[in-house]
This record gives structure tokens, C-alpha cells and sequence, in this order.
């Protein structure tokens, strides 16, 4: 026979104003099992706490419901109370008889017997509940950052410089992502390298980072705290170490191809360096262009001529294996394809460009050498239109979304050109302006008023070429007018999308995404660096578009989040959690395929809980046909008979 | 005179979004009536469709089921399988002849005291015509 | 007693009868026939019932007592109270006599000590009214081959014999004068012609009987052979394990006894006898998880083996009254009489 | 009508060359029914083998058992099962496989197109007979019944006799097998759902009225969900008792089983327990009119089963027993679906 205690709470006059709480207490006493029954005036106060205390060691009561105020309150207060006299925490329930009861009725005796109804059901449901001890799994106390982005960047550093080891993976041959194509930075105008470079340096010096470029991860197991990774990591070709930078093999190399760093805008060798700061400070060996390397080497002069023998055309792809004990995962963006902005000319004109080939125009280490020069014809453009939007807000054509940094990117762009080409004019095609930041509206009216740059509220219609000049056609809707320009350069702000591999990575990681293919947070208000993976966090415009600071943010955020993870030995795990009775369970995956946290598999043809990864949420219970699942504490059983006791009486 | 009949209604809310908004009601000191006699559930997705038959079995005159809005779930998605599932039990319960009153499901965030408030309001007014639910009412 | 009635007169009778509740088959809106209550306008047909009067007798679902918990201060009781069915006088009309031999088999298993007193109260307060068969009701009818007959007397109180124009009526028990008293003026002194026509009637309707199994004692002689055979997983292989055989069976009696709650605080609920049926596969399970019939050839035998071995070891009787719905029934045709000829012939 | 001539010699090699445990199909009947399910282990025995539109059973129901079974071989004879299917049977098997059940390899399928008819509702055969006896049923070139009786042959054009789930029958012919007889023609079904907006069409306390008076009917004898090839369960949850304890079933667990409803055949009870089996049957059942065929009731619960059909359909375009790698209804969502009932 269950031995429970019930404790009715009456909160001063909130609970006992409008609730007979004597009654209640009265009521409960005549339940089978309930064998100590009180009200107090303050359960919660330290002479309320003594009384609970008292009469579970003298009653010897095995459980206690305590009806007073929302469990979001006492809860913990009471759990500890029960836990002091020697039951398990799990052995008390709180019956909300406030907030859900005292405060939002007046009808004293029904609300009387709506709190006897709640205090019932609650003794029904501590009756059942088993004592459970929290779950607790060792920690590996190193993480993994996947991108080497300014995100993945800005957090393997704080975690690195939290004390703990980090290896950090990067598919290109150098860490920089795309920060470190750009220019100048808005709202201050920062060159971009100089102030990323520093924090690259740090990285490939920290003694805790790993540093894993060219290299990508294929497969993740395990869980919060305990992942195992498998990482790829490619061929360079080229020894890091002997390398001593002497550009040597990159004139002999006879392979030209679009450099990937400048856009297109230029071209590099099959062996080449990104870009001249990259980090690793190394050459890469492109085996997807330098022909036939795989079975015999095409010509191997960029061997002949190295001099310090750092290159070695027999490296082979490796796969290694690292524990991890949390995962950020960084992996950016990239701009909206080309291929689908076909209306606005973009990949039909060579003048016709994007914002971050415009990037590359503007940058002093940039093809140019930062004159702002047409790619057609390396003139300089004396009429520049800018497009924003070009992709984004369109979700008939193209992405619902906005891209949020396009706005201030655009008029920085439009700024510097009137920096670089005083008797130019640029015009800027907006739907509206989003310059929220600090900083940024105010760098948006200089953009208009200093630098006399023409904005233009409408959109875009037709971009053609004719006679040389690129034409465009747009609509002002501030004036109703039709507007066409001759424009000898057109800067379209192309969307953000999540990079490129994304979805397969998010597929290996077992990542949700949002219907954008953005990774998804665990919640959109209050778990923003979370995934819905225990133990990932997400990190920068790979999450969703974002701007540098931001996206630093939210990597500093992450790191922090994971060094909650990595600071303990032990993980700590709520234990009310999924359990399958094996003889009702067939093994038919549904509760497998609804488990939002994959904390369940099948294994012999039966459902198996992960009790680390279950965060107890039943929908599972709910799906089972057979009831073979339940979550601990609160089972179909349970809800059963608290059912029965809201009805009851 | 006739006491007036008070429907006993069931409500099964989330934690995270619905008790919550329950408990705001409370916190702003809103009235409702008190026919609704909660109970707390982890999640609206791990509402079986068993208890709401069991509910009505053993004499509710109503069943509440509430969940966090699309998209807010603490638990990610278990409100999108709730709503497919406590669809399907609806229409069930409308084709053999349930009154469509005496089921019902919202979404209230854990701001929505008012929207709690207004939902328990609307529930027993409708109810109240209906008189007592014995048509799957388990016979004393 | 042996009386006439005119044909046209019997809704009179029913009529007459307004101390008594009266059941009759009726033809429900889906064509189904049913025991139903009379309402006026109640004819008797030789029609089989969906389920037999068995459920009148013995009632699907019978309290035996409710019970409720009270507490005064420390101090709980439980009162428990005695539910007896309703002591209301019934007649069952036009009950087929497999019917009432059913109930003549029911007598004995219930009369065994503890004797069943709320069988018995129902038992003792009903009046079965008999209808020779003529012609038989079912194709699957095998009365003849279980030492029964269309014409049995065997558990009725009247047994009527449909002569064209009229019924013979049979009176065989008081239960039964006192039905013919109640409406005395109805009927007449069965005349020597009537007696010559009735068993004519009588011999007329065994012949019309269509399936048979022969050597009924045989088989029951056989089985006690046939326990440990692997011929029952071959017949139970299209079985379904539902309870259909069992539950419209005239003469399975099998029930289960639960506690049924109605109200937890204070605790108030009833004990409820329901049918159960060996073909269940819980029906044997033990608390422990072993269940000595864990198959469905193992149920498929206990069905044959209580009906054609255990209880004629016992009673000297076959608990089959040969009506052949078991065999209509089974939604996978599995056919009584051939598994038992199977039985009959095994090893021949 | 499809022949099965060609299935027949199919199963008799796989027989003969010992690549099935045994086979599932249909003979001939004793009960008045002229088919019945038929295990053939033999390759002699294949000329039992019989194939009209009184086949009327769903023998993937069969595949439960011998789940059961091979569960208790030792060692287990892993060979297939051969069995015959018609095309509703064979959407229960791709159930089945979806819900990881079976796998493909433990079941033969031989599958038998009901081409444009079906097979005949005993009810209505019963009144088109009249007492008669019928000896053969067959589906002659212009597509009607001929019902051979001891007193001559009846014509009938099949949508007179057809069962009403073959009237509204999506895929007449199987959807997955390994051989198949018949062609995979299909008739057009103005009315999928018409039996089920009948019931919808009525006012609510009729329907009720309706559902009551069928449901009060029930005695509880588990038929349907005996017959019922998706209720595999080895304890069904209405149950209060624990079926599938073992040695290591602690008393716990038992405990933990749940009186969802009483053992009274009470109205509520029966009720409840039918809601139940439709829930649960919501996004799985084929519409293989078994449950309501040996129904001795005759309580019409295709109807129940296929209102759910009719929203799976509707709501959430979700189409049973045609591709085994479909997630369940149930454990599958889509951002958009429905939500105007929620306030």
C-alpha cells in the first residue's frame, strides 16, 4: 500500500482567498492510500518545509503531493524538501492549485472542488512515480568545429582559449571563408584581411587547435558528449612544412583555371596558394584539374622545379578518427547561383556582377588592385547600378526571405564606388531599407547624402546590352515613373543561401533545416545557438543570413554553450525518459521515425531508447499502437488515472 | 430551479507553451470558469488518441488539448504530429456522431493568458447548450 | 398436456400472457434474426437466431455484486451488495429445440455445486416455448448426429409442432401448464388425428435434416487418442483465434469475473460475469506469463475435446446440440463435423 | 475472370523444389461458402487450388501466424511463405513491410488481378439467391456473374453482387508480387468515398443514432480484429491483461496495462473499443472488408475504417499500402496540413 502525504499550500490569501483549503486537505484525506493530509500557510517557507520533512519521517510516507503554486516555482524547493527527509525527489508532484486554480476563479466552493480535483490527480500520478536517479554520462572534453569561416573561427578560438582542445575543419585549402574576400567592412570601413588575419595567425599557432584544412567530415556517431567523427582529409600534394612559398611550380603549371577566390575574375594554376595570407601557408595540388594525377602525373614540372621537394604526388586521401565531446557547426553561406537570376543578365554580361565579385573589385590585394575596372573591357564605369534583393523577398521566383546584410553591403558598395570614381554615379534599386544596427542607418544616410549615391525605390524589370552600355529598365514607385539607365556596370546583391554541401552535411549530422535549408535551431526564440541535436550548436550565416557581427556573436555564444558541455566530467541527464516493454514492442519504426532527438533505434527488430539523447517529450507514447513505449513518470498509465480523477467526484 | 448544468471538461496542455499560458492567466489574475480541471503533459504530440477516448469514457463533457503554435515546439515537431493526429480523432469522433463542440484544440504560447482564458470561456459557453456527454460516457 | 391452438390465435396467447416478458425471433432492419421482445404483432417462424436464447439465460454481461468503500475518520469499510437479476417471469417463444436442449446442458453445468444462483433465478423464472423444426433451419443443421432431434423435448416447458392451421402443443412442465392456463379458452384437447399427424411431422422433419456425422460416440472414444496429435495444428492452421464459434454456440458457457470500477473516490464499482471464450489466446494465461494453450491448435482441440470427450465423460451427454452456426459462421469455413469425421477416420 | 492455371504450376515448383515452407490460397469451401482458405504443403495438393469471386478472404492475415510461429521454430525455417493475393490483400502486405512486420523475402507472392470485377458480398449473393444453393460462381467475357446453381446458371452484372469495397476499390489488382495472373486493368470508380459521405451527409444525431445502434450489436468476440491482417499486435491495448509477458515481464510491467475499457459488452465500452481499433487503424487498413465480413453482426466497420481512409486522403494526401517506403501516417508530417479546427 502506497503511502502518500498531501500538503495543501495557502499561500497567505492567494490560494486559501478563493479555495477552501482545509476542505481540499479534508477531501484528500479519504483517498485510498493517502494517509496524512494538512494545510499550511506557507508550505514553502522554511517552517512549511520543517512540517513536510517532519511528517514524512514520522508517517513514513513513501510520497507527497503539494498543492500550492505553479511547479515552475517550488518545485525544486519541495523536491529538495522531500529528498532531505529522505525520499526520492521524484517521489513528490506539485499540484498547481494557484495560478490554474485560486487566482482565476471566484466561485469559492467550485473552485474548491476544481483544487481537490487537481490534487487528486496529481496523488494518482505520484502514486506510480518511480524513484529515478539523474542519468550521467563522461564527457570527451575536446570539440569539433566544422568551417573555417569567421564563425567557425571566432569559436574554435574562444574554445581553444576556454582551455579546450579543438579541431577545426575546413574544406578549401585555407581557413578565412568568406570574410576574408571582402573589402572593407560596414558600418566602419575596416579592411576586412586586416582585421581577420590576425585571428587566422592565432589559429594555426594555438597549441589546442587542430587545424584540419581541405579536409571534410563524412560521418557522425554517437552523441552529446561522446560523438565519433570520421574526417576526410585530402590530398595537397604538397608537404606544408618544406614548402617555402617560392611560387616556383605556379609559373610552370599549364593548367589555367577560374580562380575560385577572386570569382572568376581571374584565373590560377592547378597548383596554386588561395590567396596570399592563406592559412595553412601552403600550396595546393588540385587533382580535380591537374590531369590524370591519380594514374600517371601529366607532366610533373611543378615538381621539377621545387626545390625543397614539397611535393609529393603519392599523398593519399586519409580518414581520421576523433572523439568529440560537442560539435559547432559553421559551415556559412554562399551566394543565390547565377544560373537562376537569368533576368537580370548575371552570367550572360560579363558586367553584370555580384556582390562579392564586386568585393573582389574593391579589395587593394583584388585583381585590380582596387580600381573599380569593368571585366569587359578593364574600363572604368562611370554609371553603376546596384540591385538589391536580387533573389531574396521574392517567393514566387526565388527565396521568401531577406539576406538582412544585402541593405548595408549595398551601400557600402555604392559608397567606395563613389570613393574610388569621383565623377561616377551609382543608383541603388531597393524595395526598402533595412539598416537596423549600430551604426548602420546612420552610414546609409552618408551613403545618400556625402557620397550622393541615387536610390531608387522600385525593382528592376529588364537588364539588356545594347551599343556596349548595359540597359536597365526599372520603375521608381516613389515617383510612378519609368526609369531607364545606361549603366556601364550592374551589381546585383545576390541572396544568401546556406553553402553549398549543406544539406548533406546536415544529413550526416542529422541537423534539421528550416524549409530554406538553413540549419534549424532547437528553438527560434530561446535556444537560438542550439540545434536540435543535443550537443551541436550552430554558428553563423549557416543558421541564417547574418552580418560579421552577428555571426560572431552567435559563435562566441556557441562556444560558450559548448563549454557548459566540456566543463563537466560527467553529463547530467533528466531520467524521466523513454522506455520499451520489449514483449508489445514489433519493431514497426514509427516511434523511431517521430523522435525529434533520434534518441531511438531499432536494434532486433525492437524500439531502443538512447536515454542521454530522449528528452522525455512522449511523442513516442503517443504514436506507439501497441502502448509498448512510455516515458517514465508520466505514463499512459498514469495519465490514465489522472484522468479519471479530473472527472471524478 | 434546476441547478444549471456545468460541463467537466479535460485539458491536456503542454508544458512549455500552454500550462504556461494557463499559469500567465493566473499571474494576470484573468477569470474563467472553473469547469477545466488541467493536466500537464510533456508534450501536445504525446496526447494519445486513447485518452481522449478515455476521457469521454469516463465522463467528460468536453476534451481540451493544447499545444505550443507551429514552429514553437520545445520538442521541435511534436505539435505537427499532434495536429495530425488529434485531426484524425476529430473527424472520428464527428462521424459516429460526437458533437464537434465536444472536442476541441488550439495553440497557446506561454504568452497567450488571454488567449487561454478566451479558449476556456468560448469552450464552456458551447458546451453548455449540448447538456452532458453519455454517448460514450462509460454507464454507472 | 396436449392441446391444439389455432394458428391465427397465437398473437392472442402473447397477448394474454401480460404477467410474463415475452421474447420471440423477430427479423431486425438488417434482416438479421434475433430473440427480441414481442410487440404486438408476433408471429413464429423456423428461423435460427443470429445469437441463441442462450443469451436471455445466460446474459453476455451479469453483476454479480457492487461494492463501495467508505471512510469515516481511520476507519474504511467496504460494503458489498448482493445484485440478483430481476425475478420477472419470461417465455421465450419459437426457441428451436437444439435450443432448449442447450439449456437442458446449461442445467447441468450450473447445477453442479457451487450451484449458480443467478443462472439458476433466470433459469427458474423463464418458460421455454419450443418449435418443432419443420423444415430445418440451417443447412449446416446436424441435431440428428448428437442424440438430439428437430422435434427434442429436451430442456422446453411446451413443445409446439407446426400442423398447418394450428400448433400442437406439448405441455412437458408446470412452468408450461401454467402458460396454457393463462389463456385457457384458446386452446383445444388435442384430438387422436392431430397425434397421428404430429409424429408424422416429426419423422417427416429428421429426414429433412442435411449433414451428418456419423458415429458421434466413436469420435468422442477417438479423441481421448488425440491429445498430443499434430493433426490440430493442420486443422487450426486457418483459424483466427476470434470468438465467434463460441460465443453464438448454444451450449459454451465459459465466463470471466472482473471487478469493474466505476468511481475511485470513494472507491464504488461491480463485479461483472462476462462470456469469455477458450479460443481467447488469454483465456488460459497465467499471472506468471505461461500459458498451457499457447496455440491456436491447442484452443481448436479444447473446443472439439470439452464438447465431444471431457463433458460426455462427465455427464454422458455431447455439450453440441448440432445447430450448426458454428459452422455457418466461421468466417474461414472451418467445419465442425468434417474435423471430427477427420478424427473419426484419423489413422483408419 | 483472371485464370490462375499459371500460378498453380508456380506454386507447384516452388513446392517440388522446396522453395516455400508451404502455400497460402484458396479452396474449396464446406460451410456453404464456396472458398476457404487453403495450406498446401504438398506439390499434389496444388489441384485443390480454386480462384472465383467467393475468394473472398485476405489470407496475408495468415503471415501473423506464421510470424508466431516461426518465432517458436528451432531453428527457424526462414524459406518463404507462398501466398495468393488479390490487390487489396497485397497493399496489406506492403503495410506490413512498411511496418518492418515481414521482410519481402519471407513471403512468395502470388498475385491474381480481380481485373474489372471483385469478389461478391455474401449478403447480397444470399438475396440474389433466395435459398438456392450456389454450386460455382464465375465472371463471364461481358464482365457479369454467373452463378451456377443445382436448379441452372443466374447472370448478374458484377456491380450488382460486388462486395461495396470492391465498388470503391483503388488498386484492383496487386500492387506488389512475383507473379501475377490477370491483367492490370482498372475500373473506374466514379465514387471512392461514397459510402462513407452517406453516413457524413447525415445530421449529426442521426449518425449517431446510426453508429449506436450498429455498435450496441457488438458481443465482443474479436472477429474482426482477429481477421484483421493490420492487427498483428500480440496483445491488443484495449486488453487489460498483459498477453506478452515473459519470464523477465516484471510485475511492474504488468501492472502497467491499462483498462482502457472493461470486458462488459456495455454500449460505451463496445464503442470505445471501435474507436480505438479506427484510430489505430487510421493510415494503415487497405480495405480488405474483412473486419466487416466476419462480423456475425454484421456491423458495418469497413465504414469506420474508411472515414479515415477518406482523410487520410483528403487531409494529408496520404495514400495506404502502395509503396513500402512510405514513413507512416502517423509519424510523418507535413508543415501545411490542416489546421483550421484548431483554435
Amino acid at each position: 500500500m502506497k503511502r502518500t502525504g498531501v500538503f495543501v499550500c495557502h499561500c497567505g490569501i492567494n490560494i486559501a482567498g478563493t479555495v477552501d483549503v482545509k476542505k481540499v486537505a479534508e477531501e484528500l484525506a479519504k483517498h485510498p492510500g493517502v494517509v496524512h493530509s494538512e494545510d499550511y500557510v506557507y508550505m514553502c517557507s522554511d517552517p512549511g518545509q520543517n512540517l513536510i520533512e517532519q511528517a514524512i519521517k514520522e508517517k513514513k510516507l513513501d510520497s507527497i503531493v503539494v498543492a500550492c503554486c505553479s511547479p515552475n516555482l517550488h518545485e525544486t524547493t519541495f523536491r529538495n524538501a522531500a529528498n532531505r527527509a529522505g525520499i526520492n525527489s521524484f517521489r513528490c508532484e506539485i499540484a498547481n492549485i494557484r495560478e490554474q486554480c485560486s487566482w482565476v476563479h471566484k466561485d469559492k466552493p467550485r473552485a474548491t472542488r476544481k483544487a481537490t480535483k487537481i490534487a487528486h490527480s496529481a496523488v494518482e500520478k505520484v502514486r506510480q512515480n518511480e524513484s529515478l536517479e539523474p542519468l550521467s554520462v563522461p564527457v570527451t572534453r575536446r570539440a569539433l568545429v566544422v568551417g573555417g569561416g569567421i564563425s567557425g573561427i571566432q569559436a574554435a578560438l574562444d574554445l581553444a582559449n576556454s582551455g579546450f582542445e579543438v579541431i577545426l575543419v575546413e574544406r578549401s585549402p585555407s581557413i578565412g571563408g568568406h570574410m576574408i574576400q571582402l573589402s572593407e567592412t560596414f558600418p566602419t570601413l575596416d579592411c576586412s584581411q586586416c582585421i581577420l588575419t590576425p585571428k587566422m595567425v592565432e589559429v594555426s599557432k594555438h597549441p589546442k587547435i587542430k587545424l584540419m584544412t581541405y579536409s571534410e567530415v563524412q560521418d557522425v556517431t554517437g552523441y552529446v558528449g561522446n560523438f565519433k567523427v570520421k574526417i576526410l582529409k585530402k590530398p595537397t600534394y604538397v608537404d606544408p612544412a618544406k614548402c617555402t612559398l617560392c611560387d616556383e611550380c605556379t609559373k610552370v603549371c599549364p593548367i589555367v583555371v577560374p580562380n575560385e577566390f577572386d570569382l572568376g575574375l581571374t584565373g590560377r594554376r592547378a597548383i596554386y596558394i588561395p590567396f596570399p595570407q592563406a592559412i595553412p601557408a601552403s600550396y595546393t595540388l588540385d587533382d580535380k584539374n591537374c590531369p590524370d594525377i591519380s594514374t600517371t602525373i601529366a607532366c610533373g614540372k611543378c615538381a621539377d622545379v621545387c626545390k625543397p621537394k614539397a611535393i609529393d604526388y603519392d599523398q593519399k586521401p586519409e580518414v581520421i578518427e576523433e572523439e568529440v565531446g560537442a560539435i559547432i557547426v559553421a559551415t556559412g553561406f554562399d551566394l543565390y547561383e547565377k544560373e537562376n537570376m537569368a533576368e537580370y543578365g548575371f552570367g550572360k554580361y560579363p558586367d553584370v556582377l555580384d556582390g562579392l565579385q564586386f568585393e573582389r573589385l574593391l579589395s587593394a590585394s583584388g585583381p585590380t588592385m582596387g580600381k573599380i575596372l569593368r571585366p569587359s573591357d578593364h574600363k572604368e564605369p562611370k554609371e553603376v547600378v546596384f540591385i538589391q534583393c536580387s533573389g531574396s523577398r521574392d517567393p514566387e521566383n526565388h527565396c521568401a526571405y531577406c539576406s538582412k546584410i544585402c541593405c548595408m553591403y549595398t551601400a557600402k558598395h555604392a559608397m567606395l564606388y563613389k570613393h574610388h570614381v569621383h565623377d561616377g554615379q551609382a543608383y541603388v534599386f531597393y524595395i526598402d531599407i533595412r539598416s537596423g544596427g549600430k551604426g548602420y542607418e546612420e552610414f546609409v544616410q552618408r551613403t545618400v547624402e556625402e557620397d550622393g549615391v541615387v536610390y531608387l525605390r522600385g525593382k528592376v524589370s529588364k537588364i539588356f546590352e545594347d551599343k556596349g552600355k548595359i540597359v536597365v529598365w526599372g520603375m521608381d514607385t516613389l515617383t510612378g515613373k519609368a526609369i531607364e539607365i545606361d549603366a556601364d556596370m550592374v551589381v546585383l546583391a545576390q541572396a544568401m543561401r546556406p553553402s553549398k554541401g549543406a544539406q548533406e552535411l546536415a544529413k550526416k549530422f542529422k541537423l534539421a533545416m528550416d524549409k530554406d535549408g538553413f540549419l534549424a535551431e532547437a528553438h527560434p526564440k530561446l535556444r537560438p545557438v542550439e540545434s536540435v541535436t543535443s550537443g551541436m550548436f550552430l554558428a553563423g550565416a549557416a543558421q541564417a543570413p547574418k552580418d560579421i557581427p552577428e555571426a560572431v556573436a552567435q559563435a562566441s555564444g556557441a562556444a560558450a554553450k559548448a563549454v557548459v558541455i566540456l566543463s563537466q566530467e560527467r553529463l547530467f541527464h533528466a531520467p524521466t525518459v523513454a522506455r520499451v516493454t520489449n514483449n508489445l514492442c514489433t519493431g514497426c519504426g514509427m516511434c523511431v521515425a517521430v523522435c525529434p532527438y533520434d534518441a531511438l533505434s531499432l536494434k532486433d527488430g525492437k524500439a531502443e531508447v538512447n536515454e542521454v539523447l530522449c528528452e522525455g517529450c512522449g511523442t513516442c507514447t503517443a504514436t506507439c499502437l501497441r502502448s509498448a513505449i512510455q516515458v517514465k513518470n508520466l505514463t499512459q498509465h498514469q495519465v490514465a488515472e489522472m484522468i479519471e480523477a479530473c472527472l471524478g467526484g | 430551479m434546476a441547478e444549471e448544468f456545468e460541463p467537466r471538461i479535460v485539458a491536456f496542455l503542454c508544458k512549455w507553451c500552454s500550462s504556461a499560458g494557463s499559469d500567465l492567466a493566473g499571474v494576470s489574475r484573468m477569470e474563467y470558469p472553473p469547469n477545466v480541471v488541467p493536466i500537464q503533459v510533456m508534450c501536445s504530440g504525446s496526447v494519445s488518441p486513447l485518452y481522449i477516448f478515455s476521457a469521454f469514457n469516463k465522463g467528460a463533457d468536453g476534451v481540451l488539448v493544447s499545444g505550443c503554435h507551429p514552429g514553437d515546439c520545445h520538442y521541435i515537431k511534436g505539435n505537427y504530429y499532434a495536429r495530425r493526429r488529434l485531426n484524425l480523432v476529430k473527424q472520428l469522433l464527428e462521424y459516429i456522431g460526437l458533437e464537434p463542440e465536444r472536442f476541441q484544440m488550439s495553440w497557446i504560447s506561454a504568452a497567450e493568458g488571454t488567449k487561454y482564458t478566451q479558449v476556456i470561456k468560448d469552450f464552456v459557453k458551447e458546451l453548455k447548450p449540448l447538456g452532458p456527454q453519455s454517448k460514450l460516457r462509460r454507464t454507472p | 398436456m396436449e392441446k391444439t391452438l389455432a394458428k391465427k390465435d397465437f398473437p392472442q396467447w402473447v397477448k394474454k400472457l401480460t404477467s410474463w416478458k415475452i421474447y420471440l425471433p423477430k427479423k431486425d432492419a438488417g434482416g438479421r434474426w434475433n430473440y427480441a421482445e414481442a410487440d404486438g404483432e408476433d408471429v413464429l417462424e423456423t428461423r435460427q437466431a443470429t445469437l441463441p436464447p442462450k443469451t436471455i439465460l445466460f446474459p453476455q454481461n451479469e453483476i454479480l455484486l457492487e461494492f463501495s468503500k467508505s471512510r469515516k475518520g481511520n476507519a474504511e469499510t467496504l460494503e458489498v451488495k448482493e445484485v440478483l437479476p430481476p425475478a420477472e417471469p419470461t417465455v421465450v417463444f419459437g426457441v428451436r429445440p437444439c435450443e432448449a436442449k442447450a439449456a437442458w446442458l446449461l442445467d447441468e453445468v450450473f447445477a453442479s455445486e457451487p450451484r449458480d444462483i443467478y443462472y439458476w433465478m433466470r433459469r427458474e423464472n423463464t418458460t421455454l416455448v419450443g418449435l418443432a423444426c419443420t423444415p430445418p433451419p440451417s443447412d449446416n443443421c446436424f441435431c440428428t448426429s448428437v442424440e438430439g432431434s428437430p422435434h427434442a423435448e429436451e430442456g422446453s416447458d411446451i413443445l409446439l409442432t407446426d400442423l398447418g392451421d394450428k400448433y400442437y402443443v406439448r405441455s412437458l412442465t408446470a412452468k408450461g401448464e401454467a402458460l396454457i392456463n393463462a389463456a385457457k379458452g384458446l386452446f383445444e384437447e388435442a384430438k387422436p388425428e392431430d397425434r397421428k399427424k404430429v409424429k408424422a411431422v416429426h419423422t417427416e422433419s429428421e429426414k429433412k435434416i442435411q449433414r451428418e456425422l456419423k458415429g458421434a460416440r466413436a469420435v468422442s472414444e477417438k479423441l481421448k487418442t488425440m491429445f498430443d496429435s499434430p493433426f490440430w495444428d493442420e486443422e487450426a492452421m486457418s483459424c483466427l483465434r476470434c470468438g465467434i464459434c463460441t460465443y453464438i454456440c448454444p451450449s459454451c458457457h465459459c465466463f470471466d469475473i472482473n471487478d469493474e470500477i466505476i468511481d475511485t473516490t470513494p472507491l464504488r464499482g461491480k463485479r461483472v460475469r462476462t462470456w469469455d471464450t477458450c479460443q481467447f489466446p488469454d483465456f488460459t494465461m497465467h499471472s506468471s506469463g505461461h500459458n498451457p494453450r499457447p496455440d491456436k491448435a491447442s484452443r481448436l482441440r479444447q473446443r472439439l475435446l470439452h464438447k465431444f470427450q471431457y463433458f460426455v465423460q462427465v455427464y454422458d451427454k455431447f455439450m453440441c446440440v448440432g445447430c450448426g452456426r458454428c459452422i455457418t459462421m466461421c468466417p474461414v469455413g472451418i467445419d465442425i463435423i468434417k474435423v471430427l469425421e477427420k478424427v473419426r477416420d484419423h489413422g483408419a | 475472370m483472371a485464370k490462375i492455371d499459371t500460378l498453380k504450376e508456380e506454386a507447384r515448383k516452388l513446392l517440388q523444389d522446396g522453395k516455400v515452407k508451404y502455400i497460402i490460397g484458396y479452396g474449396a469451401g464446406s460451410n456453404g461458402w464456396p472458398a476457404a482458405p487453403l495450406f498446401i504443403k504438398q506439390p499434389e495438393d496444388v489441384d485443390k487450388l480454386i480462384w472465383d469471386p467467393t475468394c473472398i478472404h485476405n489470407l496475408v492475415r495468415f503471415l501473423v501466424d506464421e510470424k508466431r510461429r516461426k518465432g517458436k521454430e528451432k531453428p527457424p525455417d526462414k524459406r518463404p511463405v507462398g501466398i495468393f493475393v488479390k490487390g487489396c490483400d497485397s497493399r496489406a502486405i506492403v503495410v506490413l513491410l512498411q511496418e518492418k512486420f515481414i521482410e519481402r523475402g519471407d513471403v512468395y507472392i502470388l498475385g491474381i488481378s480481380c481485373e474489372k470485377a471483385g469478389v461478391v458480398d455474401d449478403a447480397k449473393l444470399a438475396k440474389k439467391l433466395a435459398g438456392k444453393k450456389v454450386i460455382t460462381i464465375e465472371v463471364d467475357d461481358e464482365n457479369r456473374f454467373v452463378l451456377t446453381t443445382a436448379g441452372g446458371k443466374i447472370e448478374v452484372p458484377v456491380e450488382e453482387l460486388l462486395a461495396e469495397r470492391c465498388l470503391e476499390c483503388r488498386a484492383n489488382f496487386p500492387v506488389i508480387y512475383d507473379v501475377l495472373s490477370g491483367e492490370k486493368t482498372k475500373r473506374a470508380v466514379d465514387k471512392p468515398f461514397g459510402s462513407v459521405e452517406k453516413i457524413e451527409s447525415l445530421p449529426v444525431e442521426e449518425r449517431w443514432a446510426f453508429w449506436k445502434e450498429q455498435i450496441d450489436k457488438c458481443i465482443r468476440c474479436y472477429a474482426c480484429r482477429s481477421a484483421c491482417p493490420m492487427c498483428y499486435c500480440d496483445e491488443c491495448v484495449v486488453d487489460s491483461i498483459q498477453l506478452a509477458v515473459s519470464a523477465d515481464t516484471t510485475a511492474d510491467e504488468k501492472a502497467g496495462r491499462i483498462k482502457w475499457i472493461q470486458r462488459s459488452a456495455a454500449p460505451s465500452e463496445n464503442m470505445i473499443y471501435h474507436l480505438v481499433r479506427a484510430i489505430h487503424l487510421g493510415g494503415r487498413c487497405i480495405d480488405c472488408g474483412e473486419c466487416e465480413r466476419v462480423c456475425p453482426l454484421d456491423i458495418p466497420l469497413r465504414l469506420l475504417n474508411k472515414k479515415l481512409e477518406k482523410e487520410a486522403k483528403e487531409l494529408f494526401d496520404y495514400e495506404v499500402g502502395f509503396d513500402p517506403d512510405l514513413p507512416a501516417l502517423i509519424s510523418s508530417f507535413r508543415d501545411d496540413d490542416p489546421q483550421d479546427f484548431i483554435r
